[in-house]
């Protein structure tokens, strides 16, 4: 074991290597193959990274509550993992320009009236521990409502079919895959409250400029390339929403 | 070391830490409560019930004792709405975590009620005593006595073990630890917090059960108790 | 992709019910060979190395497997140690199996009576002969029942690793979850294959328990 | 009428029949010295009296209450029948006080402080008054024994079985319990005893039984039987005591 | 040159000395009894003279080597000198002949097949050839005890220590283990043994030496010991045996 933090694009070069965290377990981004090996869309971008950076790739599973130590642990040198790009992640890693988005939805009973957010009043929502949702439904402010957090997302997901919440934050595809999959006929993706829509940034270590930049590069290449699209396409069957995505 | 610890972020959030430590405390007491209630009736199932009772009882015992308290906590959470019975996290957790105490402080227990020779239950029943009484008043004491080494060692694991439920989101220690971790991104320093917290509620509850012991074990003062039960007689006294 | 639960997602669990063994081994060996030299050392060593031993066992077994397993996969990182996730798992579970297992096997020299030690003395037999020909040989046969036993712990406590993203059988399970919303027919297969593993350790560990007791009263 | 009379009873234990067709009859105040080589099936006898071991032919009545094959609930019959056995069997976790009330409390709903007054006379009359608080362990034998006693005799018995009571005593403890037992035959009470202290059956015994392969094979008068026994086997059991 | 000498030697556990100036000389061929009282520091003494005890003052001198306070590598010494316990101290889980090999074996070298041939005439020697194949809890308390004395005489000791090796033992087994070490003495073994057994003492050993209270009261030829004791100690202490 025992390798030097790689900070800067030679430093990754030296060693021949990129280690790349990557979330898994969230259908339909990923799938898991007989082996217990990962494949979907954030394994397709790390290949491209460590592809275009011409090194070899290490991929790590991270989950939502484990990733950020697995970064500033050193644990691995950069992050693909469904981040978003919040102020306060923003103090202690440098996020890059977003990458992908999805549309975050509640979702519920048919049953449950949802037109506006003061009807979670009293609601017990439930979201994947530590996760942007976590943070935003947290800061909702509205009266009564319960946070219940579950290490992933498909657990959350699974404590609103399974009756234990009223309701989940989620992926609108996701959740609309599980719904129509699994014939969950009395939920239904709430599209009078929109969430938000999350963009996803890549995150390095605070002092990885050098690396931050490249990346930024490399994710407006395989946009304008249409590269980043197709990938969407192929593991969601869908263009990425919100059209264009935003830089800063 | 590259790495400099931080424990100021995460110490302003003590109220969550606090928070989960009480939490913590809560379950896995009850836990233990209705763990142990469960275990002695299993034992007493085993030493005193019928056959067919005590064969259910074993197969309880060693699919609780074979299978990971995680996957228990999953199937009771997840698995028994689909039979009708919707529980919450808390209340999942407890129910996990008392049957899975109960199976192995059922074989303690027994083990005890083993080591207590038959004669002593003779005795009992001899002067009348139903069995029942009898493992009430004559073996229970003495049983404990013998096993209370092995069962603390099993209400210790308890309380770690308690831990694994903040997989179904359960109020406890771990999941406000990892509530404090996703707001302040200190991860070592948060599980340090949560490790040194475990380490001293484990000690205080081993304290607690020093001090049961001595309630229960230690014998009253010979002296004391004359002069306590003669007191009604003080004439008797001063005519000796 | 959302799938449906079936023969199909066997091949998963099974592969992760793999890892959980391999897993289970290599840390059994590993905490094995701790263990012993903690056990002897904690018998036998001087004064500070003993109380060292003592205090490990004791701050171990009153921490919970998840906040170790944390602290020393991530822990490692911070001091700049990266190990493949195996190596991480098998490292944080040796961590905490040595410090129960040490504990059994120093309870099982122990129990060998003084005089066993003071008659191979008076042989004049050195420390490491009268350990190799005297006393091991008779605490392994007094530990071999409580250390299968101990053996279901660890295969138990493996499914903590999934913490860390490993993919083990009670990973494996979660995943499959993930995949298929379909909880009470995993974690209900997956609790199977934990007790198909399980019990055969169980039965065995107490015929040896049991085997023994009958043997010591005739 | 008899305060026990055993009707022509049967225990197996499979096809071994370790009593075979018992029949004896004690009176209210008799002392019933039981004799007989180990295994003949003296305790056997002993602890289907009062119940604790099931018979499986013939019945048992005993001051007023019958013991018949698949009888069950003994309980009201134990109120009335005491029985002591030679390993004490007093409970550890108790003070002797805390012993002897025990049974008063939970089974006849004594109120504590009659149980407490009861617990110092019985105490008194077996001699050991002083050792109220005192704990089993912290007892020797024969004052154990004395305590056992004690604790039977505080459920105020009709009838009381002694099972070698001595048999695990030295010879002067031994003496300290006979003591005892000799103060309550000669009290009234009704005791059927099993004994190997030949001397003590002669003394304080009216009658004795002698038990052999599973079947009482002589009984009579205590002076009549030890001196002139009637069976070879008798004869050869109580010769080694006599000279 | 004596075969064993004690020079002034101490023992002490923190304040109390149970051991408390010993000065004692053993010839070669010498057989010393060493009686007294329980708690006089008899086996407290043996075991310093093969080190199983450290000393605190004086030194003892055995067959070449010396033992002083802080001595510690003895492994040499205990070639020399076998010792055999009350509790005999087999090894569990070796055969007999296993048990025999083992030292020699492992800290003599010796090869396998002169060790085997050395276990067989051993255990002749105590008369039990025919249980080379057993374990220990196969055989009697008296067949152990004369297994742990071939186990020791497999080493070819030249002081042979015995400390009480009959007390766990009923007489008819005794009679067997004394008759054993007898012979050892009749084939000129230097021996100290500590022993309850009058009579043994007074027949099998050349010399006694009293102990009383950690230190040697009175010692001498064993027949003018016995004959004549000087100390009214001694007198009381051998007064019970001799009527
Ligand atoms: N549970 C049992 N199963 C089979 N046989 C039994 C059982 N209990 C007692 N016995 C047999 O019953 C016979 C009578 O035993 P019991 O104890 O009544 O003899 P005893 O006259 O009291 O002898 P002792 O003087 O040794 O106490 C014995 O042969 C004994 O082996
Ligand atoms: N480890 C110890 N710590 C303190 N005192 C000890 C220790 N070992 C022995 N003693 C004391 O040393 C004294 C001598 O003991 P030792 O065993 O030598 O007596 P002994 O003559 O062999 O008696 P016995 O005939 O009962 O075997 C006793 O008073 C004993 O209590
Ligand atoms: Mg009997
Ligand atoms: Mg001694």
């Amino acid at each position: 074991a025992g390798t030097v933090m790689a900070q800067s694009i030679s430093d990754i070069d030296g060693k021949g290597k990129i280690t790349i965290g990557v979330l898994t377990g969230i259908p339909p981004y990923d799938t898991v193959d007989s082996s217990g090996n990962t494949d979907g869309f954030l394994v397709d971008l790390a290949r491209d990274v460590a592809q275009n950076l011409k090194v070899q790739l290490e991929l790590v599973p991270v989950n939502n509550a484990s990733r950020a130590a697995a970064l500033e642990s050193g644990r691995v040198d950069m992050l693909i993992a469904h981040m978003t790009a919040t102020p306060e992640r923003a103090k202690l890693f440098l996020m890059t320009n977003p990458y992908g988005a999805y549309d975050m939805r509640f979702v519920a009973k048919k049953s449950m009236a949802l037109t506006k957010i003061d009807d979670l009043a009293n609601k017990r929502v439930s979201v994947p521990k530590g996760s942007t949702q976590d943070v935003a439904v947290s800061n909702l402010g509205v009266e009564g409502l319960e946070v219940v957090r579950f290490d992933d997302d498909a657990l959350a997901m699974q404590a609103l079919i399974s009756g234990q919440v009223d309701a989940t934050a989620a992926v609108a595809t996701v959740a609309d895959d599980v719904i129509r999959k699994r014939n969950l006929a009395d939920l239904e993706v709430k599209t009078e409250v929109p969430l938000f829509t999350l963009y996803w940034s890549m995150a390095v270590r605070k002092d990885a400029t050098q690396l931050h930049q490249w990346l930024n590069n490399f994710i407006y290449y395989e946009e304008v390339s249409g590269r980043l699209g197709a990938l969407h396409e192929k593991w969601v069957g869908v263009p990425i929403p919100g059209g264009k995505l935003p830089t800063f | 070391m590259a790495y400099q610890m931080h424990f100021g972020p995460v110490l302003d959030r003590a109220p969550e830490f606090v928070d989960g430590t009480i939490n913590t405390i809560l379950l896995s007491g009850q836990g233990i409560v209705i763990g142990l209630a469960i275990g002695l009736a299993v034992a007493i199932i085993r030493v005193e019930g019928p056959r067919w009772l005590d064969q259910i009882a074993v197969a309880y015992i060693e699919i609780i004792r074979n299978t990971p308290l995680l996957v228990q906590v999953f199937l009771f959470f997840f698995g028994l709405p689909y039979i009708g019975l919707r529980l919450s996290a808390d209340t999942s957790a407890i129910i996990a975590i008392s049957f899975n105490l109960g199976a192995y402080s059922a074989e303690i227990f027994r083990a005890g009620f083993l080591a207590i020779p038959k004669s002593q239950i003779e005795a009992g029943l001899a002067l009348g005593l139903t069995r029942l009484q009898t493992i009430r008043y004559v073996v229970i004491v003495p049983a404990l006595k013998v096993v209370f080494p092995a069962l603390t060692g099993q209400l210790t694991l308890t309380l770690l073990g308690s831990s694994v439920v903040c997989a179904i989101s359960a109020n406890e220690l771990t999941l406000a630890a990892s509530k404090v971790e996703s707001l302040t991104f200190r991860s070592l320093e948060t599980f340090l917090v949560a490790g040194a917290i475990y380490v001293t509620l484990t000690f205080v509850f081993r304290f607690t059960y020093w001090l049961i012991s001595l309630w229960l074990f230690h014998r009253k003062d010979p002296a004391r108790f004359q002069i306590a039960g003669a007191l009604p007689h003080g004439q008797e006294r001063v005519e000796a | 992709m959302i799938q449906s639960f079936g023969f199909s997602s066997l091949p998963i669990l099974l592969h992760g019910a793999l890892w959980t063994l391999i897993l289970s081994a290599s840390t059994f060996v590993a905490a094995g060979i701790f263990s012993l030299i903690f056990a002897l050392l904690r018998v036998l060593g001087p004064r500070p190395v003993r109380l060292l031993i003592a205090g490990y066992i004791e701050l171990v077994q009153a921490t919970p497997l998840l906040i170790l397993l944390f602290l020393a996969y991530y822990g490692l990182s911070f001091l700049g140690y990266y190990f493949p996730p195996l190596a991480a798992a098998v490292i944080s579970l040796t961590l905490y199996a040595t410090a129960f297992l040490a504990d059994i096997w120093r309870g099982c020299i122990e129990a060998i009576p003084k005089q066993q030690w003071e008659a191979a003395d008076a042989l004049a037999m050195s420390t490491p002969q009268k350990l190799r020909y005297v006393i091991l040989p008779q605490a392994f046969r007094i530990s071999l029942g409580p250390t299968v036993g101990f053996l279901v712990q660890i295969v138990k406590n493996t499914s903590v690793t999934a913490l860390i993203s490993f993919v083990e059988l009670t990973r494996a399970g979660q995943l499959l979850n993930n995949m298929t919303f379909q909880p009470f027919e995993v974690f209900l297969t997956v609790a199977a294959m934990y007790f198909i593993i399980c019990y055969p350790l169980s039965y065995y560990s107490e015929y040896l328990q049991g085997g023994k007791r009958a043997r010591s009263s005739t | 009428m008899p305060a026990v009379q055993l009707n022509n009873i049967k225990k197996c234990y499979g096809a071994l029949c370790v009593l075979d067709g018992i029949n004896l009859s004690v009176e209210p105040r008799d002392v019933v010295a039981v004799i007989g080589q180990s295994g003949s099936g003296k305790s056997t006898m002993l602890r289907c009296i009062n119940g604790l071991e099931q018979i499986q032919g013939g019945s048992i009545d005993i001051v007023g209450h019958r013991i018949e094959p698949g009888t069950h609930s003994l309980r009201s019959l134990r109120k009335e029948v005491g029985m002591v056995f030679q390993s004490y069997n007093l409970f550890p976790h108790l003070n002797v006080a805390e012993n002897i009330m025990l049974a008063p409390r939970v089974v006849k709903n004594v109120p504590k402080q009659e149980a407490w007054e009861t617990a110092q006379m019985v105490l008194k009359q077996v001699g050991l008054a002083d050792k109220v608080g005192a704990y089993p362990d912290e007892l020797s034998g024969g004052q154990q024994q004395r305590v056992a006693i004690a604790r039977s005799l505080a459920m105020k018995p009709k009838v009381m079985l002694f099972d070698e009571v001595t048999s695990a005593l030295d010879p002067q403890l031994t003496g300290e319990v006979l003591k005892t037992i000799a103060e309550l035959a000669a009290a009234g009470m009704t005791m059927i005893l099993v004994t190997h202290e030949m001397g003590f059956a002669r003394q304080v015994a009216n009658r004795t039984v002698f038990m052999y392969k599973g079947q009482i094979w002589e009984e009579g008068r205590s002076e009549d039987l030890f001196a002139a026994p009637k069976t070879p086997e008798l004869r050869s059991f109580i010769a080694p005591n006599l000279k």
